[in-house]
């Protein structure tokens, strides 16, 4: 069971987490295996939590936030793509795939696709297994 | 009674939504009549909005919650204005709460007793392309969050079996016992903003709509491509549920025509239109997408920048002549249009699979009853009339009743929220001017 | 929002005692989560000194079980697992401030629709999440802390930033809801375009007749104050505190300081030099030269008009469409016509914008008066030469397929509005956008056509975009609502979700004040030398800032690293 | 009536036009031959192509069929500007082609001489009551003249006038009809002859005063629409009641005093003329009249109604473009699954029949098999369902 992989997922407030919501709200089903940390933006996500969060045996990050041009805070999803960025090259210094942290713009209408997102996220990473952090989860 | 000025506003769209957040953010008490179950009007209903392509409820859902959370807001969802009484700086009105059947302090909206609800009623919202329950939530977004009972289609309200939802409610929300109530309030000024309605192009025969199950109009168009929309935003046509590989748009059914009493122009469609060819596109890319226009009115802000987009990313074709008639073929239920290319001067004839007709934009069908009961007159459409179209656009005929978006005419979305802040500066001036007389008084008085 | 001010910072120091509340919302959640089981594993989890079940938290009796448990187990943090904080938080916020627990020492774990609604089928794996969930939340709240939404005061007071009907209308309605303004114009006298122009669609009332008495609201009212020949050379400061300072054409310059600025400066008329022979060929004029001798009268009459439409938009270098250009030559090919029945009037277009209301009416009566309008396309525009003393207008009308040569003694460019020259300084005097096409950029096309994303400045009229007199009279008024409403309140509440910035650690690198979208960090000088300081009333929370500090001197309120580094721990921590 | 393109244009609501091409894009016409635009026309008319128009072909081309008219958003009414700009021409000696060498209309021509005595009742069948006055007069058109000027493809109209005799002696009534009865105009009118026109009118309405007829039943559309519009026009309010036979007999049918009593077995279609449509919006009359007569499968074309589609020929200004609708439009009676094709309208009979007549040369205008239909009047149907 545990050894499914596990994703934590940074949300903006206004358009991903509402997507998570709505998912919700449709019964899309999904794998539970993602946990939600919600924000105001996704300009937030400080590259350090992503790193912590691999570190502690995290398979995967996902960073979701406004489409652009619709960012609640009018740019703050360009930031936070500036910094996913910079944060996949530091991923393959540490020797991870860069596709273990993944960024997606999901608005509040797309309930579905927030779903299809972790659903996909998931296969990927069981394909890539485990990380050499996972060691350090508590199992 | 209450030291706020107070004002009401008449429907529940994002007109009448940004007007009574507007005046409810300045600590005025508003009074928001929703004639239907929820609030979000037209807006809630379409998939996108041009020329942001903003997904429409995304932007929309937030405005209606603050709304409805707002301690200055009181929002009648499912209500009508039945009398309204005194002058500018106190009107006193009678709304009517029509009974949802439904204990809206204890539902939760979960939707379970819609699951188990024996009796299914066509969902308008949906333009009866889906299904409903006896008890619905309008829709998923919603607000507030509760269900209601349709009286007309209850088994136990008309045959007096069922009661299923009762059965099954843990929160105890059902209570047949519900009467409609009518509630008094007082405020100092009126704020109009009912939208708008669509015509039934089924009086056009030559464009076949009711009778080809392919013709379709616009509003049905923006439900089958909405991802909640009841093909789950698969662009099919209606007749086998089909990805059909032309999709043309016929601009001006019913508008600019004189014969159907229409002279005016509806103001959103061929922005609309170009908006609905690109979902068109980026749903289907293989799919040709065709509109057919008389005039090209792209004059909103970077609306035509728009037009030009759709054309040179998209590659949308637009032609210029008013099609003559559209023909099905009985087997494939394909259709046939004809019409004059008026650029190349030619009668030529397209196959589409889907035809989208933008229909003439009118008022509300209870818009002649509203401006009775309000004592304002309405103009030779039935749009509400303003007092003086130069410089008292938000002004009706009568004094503290003002009036914004397309219930006075055609008017897309940034004009009528604009129009709906104005309406909050007209309601906040009335309040300046009459408060020294009315509010003390009434203190003192009480 | 009111609460926020009685705030009790009295439990801060105090140890976190953690209520939590699971909620069954019938069977969405308690049908498919194990409730019981999350509450007996809550209670086990640090500082939690109580956990209950509701079968609907948001009922009635689920709040007040809530207040209960906090006053009987005097807690001072509370979780509540249930549904989504988006449409649910200010329910149980306010329940918590009801008993004295402040808004912001509460958390909401949405195991609904993020859980029991979407692993369905997997009762177990639902259960074990829903745990994980709560066991973030809990961690979060350990840190949680009470905060003060500051109040920030409001100057009541407004500037309107042009004179023109939009400008003159917004300053009437701010003074009529009781605001005092200043109106500043440019120009040595109030009016804008409307000086320029004679009659007005629709209506054919004439300009002057509708600005004169609007003119004399301004003139009259005692809480307006008219600054003529004045520009605006500097604004600081952020909504309710904007320091103007002003500067007359005499080089004199006077300070300021008001709530909120509307912009309202118009636009101009594009020039059309050199096109369609216009300053080479006499009798090539603009509609704004037209309307100047049908004003005057100095007209004579004219045996044939062409009136150019689109003369100088709607091409790459301007694609946008000037939106009123048709109808106002609709209205001056009328006049034409009224005045000289046998003149004939030609109208070369391209799309004929009759939109409005009552428009279309119009454009059909003019049809009616015998103004013929034949239609050109882009690349194939009309050709204007001399002929003789006469001008010759030469069109292809693909209509028709046949070029037409029209005799002319009048040939009238519509040309498109433009931005005004100043807009370029202006957009960054006040700091807020321009759009692609040189005209201000509203906070969003659609819901917020009259704001800027700064707060305390807002926009209306033709400096936005073409517009004619009623849409701009509308959005006139719009612009003075919006603006009233932060000076109506006198203050505004930011929320406290706002970066505090650690004066020992900020090293000034100004990288928070060059990534705020609202201009809310600025880095100033202060004793301890260049700091950032934050102006709470523009800023909105984002945490942009906080993430980018390179010195994590920024630490944004009930955010904090500390917050949610504990959440990123605690979803490993089983 | 307007008699100028000038007048016409304002009177017509020409100058609403809005470029659209509506029109264009429903005109039967249009489809067939790419020379035709009746948008252009307008559009040419509020340019001042004056010349250009009534010197053109296009203005004697247009069927009049009203589809335009029936569809334009501006209510731009192009047959009726057609026809001023018609007269215009005519007046100003324009050429223009002119129907079947121009004999039905020097017949017409001749008819406008008051001293004309007619010897047109040779019809009538033996036995029939018929009367030179009273209450109802039954105006025969020109069926007479019709048989003999299109023997070749054997039209046998004269059957239409017998049919409505019988029927209207069967159900007790004598008609009054005219021994000297003229054209009604209709041609000479839609061929800008306005003068030959009054005449024949102010002949016709001398003649049937003296029958003393309360209601004058017509069987051709054309002449309907002559004396119910043109005549009215011309007049002002007619002393006398203008029906036309599909109206007469729903009305019989509801008296109770018309029965069916023989069945046919026949699944029918309906082609509604331009003129009983569209001019005159008479549209269930017909179709009541079919649907009464048991054994009668009524079927209904795509175009139907006011949609329906014109037979090709107006003021018998027939040409190739003509034939190719008529082609059409049999073909889509026989798409309506009906093996019997049922007009209202003598001319719309005639021309069907032509273009299936084995006389026409095949090799210009071969009618495909899945295009032939039996074609019969209303009143020949009415007759045999009352065993006449």
């Amino acid at each position: 069971m545990t050894t499914e992989p596990k994703i934590v997922a940074f949300t903006c407030n206004w358009c991903s987490y509402a997507g998570a919501d709505l998912a919700g709200t449709s019964r899309i089903q999904y794998p539970a295996n993602v946990r939600i940390i919600r924000l105001m933006c996704s300009g937030r996500v400080d590259p350090t939590w992503i790193l912590k969060a691999f570190e502690l045996g995290a398979d995967g990050v996902l960073v979701s936030g406004c489409h652009p041009q619709d960012c609640h805070y009018i740019s703050g999803n360009e930031k936070a793509e500036e910094r996913v960025n910079s944060t996949k090259r530091l991923l393959r210094l540490l020797g991870l795939e860069t596709d273990r942290l993944r960024l997606e713009w999901i608005s509040a209408s797309e309930g579905a696709r927030f779903a299809e997102v972790i659903k996909d996220f998931t296969e990927k990473l069981s394909r890539m297994g485990p990380t050499p952090f996972r060691s350090k989860r508590g199992v | 009674m209450d030291e706020k000025p107070s004002v009401l506003v008449i429907g529940g769209g994002v007109a009448g939504i940004q007007a009574s957040t507007d005046l409810a953010n300045r600590g005025f008490q508003v009074y928001l009549a929703e004639k239907l179950p929820s609030i979000g009007g037209r807006m809630a209903q379409f998939d996108k909005t041009y020329p942001t392509l903003d997904c429409s409820i995304c932007i929309l859902a937030p405005k209606m919650i603050d709304c409805f959370r707002h301690p200055n807001i009181k929002v009648l969802a499912y209500s009508e204005v039945k009398s309204v009484s005194g002058s500018a700086g106190n009107f006193t009105i009678e709304i009517l709460r029509k009974p949802r059947f439904v204990d809206a302090a204890r539902c939760t909206g979960c939707g379970q007793c819609a699951e188990k609800c024996p009796k299914k009623i066509p969902n308008e919202w949906e333009l009866n392309m889906a299904g409903k329950k006896a008890i619905y939530m309008p829709f998923p977004q919603a607000v507030p969050r509760v269900m209601t009972i349709d009286p007309e289609n209850c088994l136990y309200l008309t045959k007096g079996i069922c009661r299923v939802c009762e059965k099954l409610c843990q929160a105890k929300a059902i209570d047949f016992s519900q009467k409609p109530e009518t509630v008094q309030i007082k405020v100092g000024s009126i704020i109009v903003a009912t939208g708008f309605d669509m015509i039934d192009p089924s009086k056009f025969p030559e464009y076949g709509y009711g009778k080809y199950k392919n013709v379709i109009v616009s509003l049905e168009f923006e439900r089958l491509i909405c991802a909640s929309g009841p093909t789950g935003g698969h662009l099919v046509r209606p007749s086998d549920h089909q990805k059909p590989k032309t999709v043309a748009f016929v601009l001006c059914v019913g508008s600019r025509d004189v014969k159907a009493g229409r002279v005016y122009c509806s103001n959103v469609c061929c922005l609309y239109s170009a908006k609905d060819a690109i979902l068109v596109k980026e749903h289907e890319p293989d799919v040709d997408a065709v509109i057919f226009y008389t005039d090209l009115r792209a004059y909103s802000k970077g609306s035509r920048e728009f037009i030009d987009r759709a054309i040179r990313d998209y590659g949308i074709k637009y032609i210029r002549g008013r099609p003559g008639e559209i023909r099905e073929d009985h087997e494939t239920k394909s259709l046939t249009i004809w019409y004059e290319n008026t650029l190349s001067r030619k009668v030529e004839k397209l196959q589409a699979d889907l035809v989208v007709l933008s229909v003439a934009c009118v008022p509300r069908g209870d818009t002649k009853e509203l401006a009775k009961v309000l004592g304002v007159e309405l103009d030779e459409y039935g749009f509400f009339k303003v007092a003086d179209p130069l410089y008292a656009p938000l002004d009706t005929t009568v004094r503290g009743v003002f009036a914004c978006g397309f219930c006075t005419g055609p008017k897309d979305i940034s004009d009528s929220v604009a129009q709906a802040s104005g309406t909050a500066a007209k309601a906040a001036e009335v309040s300046m001017m009459y408060a020294r007389a009315v509010p003390r008084a009434v203190k003192k008085g009480g | 929002m009111q609460q926020a001010e009685t705030v009790k910072k009295a439990e801060i120091a105090e140890k976190p005692r953690i209520g939590v509340f699971v909620c069954h919302c019938g069977t969405n959640i308690g049908g498919i989560v194990n409730v019981p089981e999350v509450v007996k594993y809550a209670k086990a989890l640090p500082d939690v000194v109580y956990a209950g079940e509701n079968l609907y938290t948001c009922s009635e009796e689920g709040l007040a079980s809530i207040k209960s448990a906090i006053k009987e187990h005097n807690l001072n943090r509370v979780v509540v697992a249930s549904c989504s904080p988006r449409t649910h938080e200010p329910l149980f916020r306010a329940a918590c401030e009801s008993v004295g627990v402040n808004k912001y020492l509460f958390d909401l774990v949405n195991i609904r629709d993020h859980c029991s609604w979407v692993h369905m089928h997997e009762p177990e794996k639902a259960t074990e999440k829903a745990m994980d969930l709560v066991r973030m939340a809990v961690a979060r709240a350990r840190h949680l802390e009470a905060q003060e939404e500051t109040a920030v005061q409001i100057t009541k007071s407004a500037m309107v930033i042009g004179g023109g009907v939009a400008g003159m209308t917004a300053a009437v309605s701010l003074a009529d809801q009781g605001f005092d303004v200043t109106l500043v114009e440019k120009e040595p006298k109030l009016g804008g375009m409307l000086n320029h122009l004679h009659l007005l669609y629709p209506g054919m009332k004439s300009a002057g007749d509708t600005l004169e008495p609007i003119r004399g609201m301004v003139e009259d009212s005692p809480r307006i104050r008219v600054m003529t020949s004045t520009d605006v050379k500097s604004v600081k400061g952020f909504v309710g505190n904007f320091d103007v300072t002003l500067q007359g054409k005499d080089g004199k310059e006077s300070q300021l300081k008001i709530g909120t600025i509307l912009v309202a400066t118009g636009a101009a008329v594009l020039a059309p030099k050199g096109l369609y022979g216009y300053g080479e060929l006499k009798g090539v004029i603009t509609q704004l030269e037209l309307e100047d001798v049908l004003k005057s009268g100095n007209l004579k009459k004219p045996k044939s008009v062409v009136m150019i439409l689109c003369a100088g938009s709607r091409i790459p270098e301007r694609p946008y469409c000037s939106r009123i250009c048709c109808m106002n030559a609709i209205k001056n090919a009328l006049i034409l016509k009224e005045r000289y029945p046998d003149t004939d009037v030609y109208i070369l277009y391209r799309d004929i914008q009759a939109y409005g209301r009552n428009y279309e009416e119009y454009y059909r009566r003019t049809r009616e008066m015998g103004v013929t309008f034949i239609m050109f396309l882009k690349d194939d525009p009309p050709v204007v030469s001399a002929d003789g003393k006469e001008l010759k207008v030469s069109v292809n009308d693909p209509l028709i397929g046949e070029r037409l040569d029209l005799k002319a003694d009048l040939v009238v460019l519509s040309t498109p509005f433009i931005p005004q020259e100043m807009s370029k300084g202006l957009s960054q005097v006040l700091r807020v956008p321009l759009s692609p096409d040189g005209f201000f950029m509203e906070a969003h096309a659609k819901l917020r056509p009259v704001d800027f994303a700064t707060e305390g400045i807002f926009l209306c009229g033709t400096a936005r975009g073409p517009a004619d007199v009623p849409e701009s009279v509308g959005q006139a008024f719009g612009a003075a609502a919006r603006a009233a409403i932060p000076m109506a309140l006198g203050k505004v509440m930011a929320e406290a979700i706002t970066p505090a910035v650690d004066i020992d650690l900020c090293i000034g690198c100004g990288l928070c004040e060059r990534l705020c979208p609202y201009g809310a960090i600025k880095v100033e000088q202060t004793s301890k030398g260049k700091k950032a300081s934050v102006a709470e009333a523009a800023c909105k929370g984002c945490g942009v800032c906080g993430a980018a500090c390179p010195e994590q001197a920024i630490t944004m309120r009930h955010f904090t690293n500390k917050q949610i580094l504990a959440q990123v721990e605690a979803a490993f921590a089983r | 009536m307007e008699t100028r393109m000038e007048d016409a244009m304002a009177k017509t609501n020409v100058r609403y036009c809005l470029k659209c091409g509506k029109c264009t894009g429903s005109c039967p016409l249009a489809r067939v031959n790419p020379e035709y635009s009746p948008r252009q026309t307008v559009e040419r008319a509020i340019l001042g192509r004056k010349d250009q128009i009534l010197r053109g072909k296009g203005v004697w081309w247009c069927l009049t069929c009203e589809l335009c008219s029936e569809r334009c958003p501006q209510e731009v009414r192009y047959p009726d500007f057609i026809r001023a700009c018609r007269i215009e021409a005519t007046a100003k000696g324009i050429e223009h082609m002119c129907a079947h060498g121009g004999m039905l209309a020097e017949l017409q021509r001749a008819m406008t001489s008051p001293e004309v005595k007619q010897d047109r009742l040779g019809w009538i069948p033996k036995g029939a009551k018929v009367s030179g006055t009273g209450d109802l007069l039954y105006f025969v058109g020109c069926l007479p003249y019709f048989d003999v000027i299109m023997e070749k493809i054997k039209p046998d109209s004269v059957a239409i006038g017998q049919s409505v005799v019988k029927i209207l002696n069967r159900v007790g009534v004598t008609p009054a009809i005219m021994p000297n009865e003229r054209c009604c105009g209709h041609d000479l009118l839609w061929t800008g002859e306005v003068e030959s026109f009054k005449k024949l009118a102010k002949l016709n309405m001398d003649e049937i005063a003296k029958t003393g007829a309360k209601t004058v039943l017509m069987s051709c559309p054309e002449g309907y629409r002559t004396l119910k519009l043109d005549y009215a026009d011309l007049f002002g309010e007619l002393p006398f009641e203008v029906v036309h036979t599909s109206e007469f007999f729903s009305r019989l049918i509801d008296e109770g005093r018309m029965k069916f009593d023989k069945s046919i077995d026949r699944k029918v279609v309906y082609h509604d003329p331009c003129r009983l449509g569209r001019h005159l919006r008479v549209f269930d009359a017909p179709r009541k009249v079919l649907s009464s007569i048991s054994g009668v499968q009524l079927k209904e074309m795509e175009r139907s109604r006011a949609e329906a589609m014109c037979c090709g020929v107006d003021a018998w200004m027939c040409n190739s473009n003509s034939k190719q609708m008529q082609i059409e439009r049999l073909r889509e009676a026989r798409m309506s699954g009906a093996d019997l094709l049922v007009t209202a309208c003598p001319k719309c009979q005639i021309h069907f029949r032509c273009v299936m007549s084995e006389k026409l040369p095949k090799s210009v205008f071969p009618v495909p098999d899945e295009a032939k239909i039996d074609v019969m009047d209303l009143s020949e149907l009415a007759a045999k369902a009352m065993g006449l």
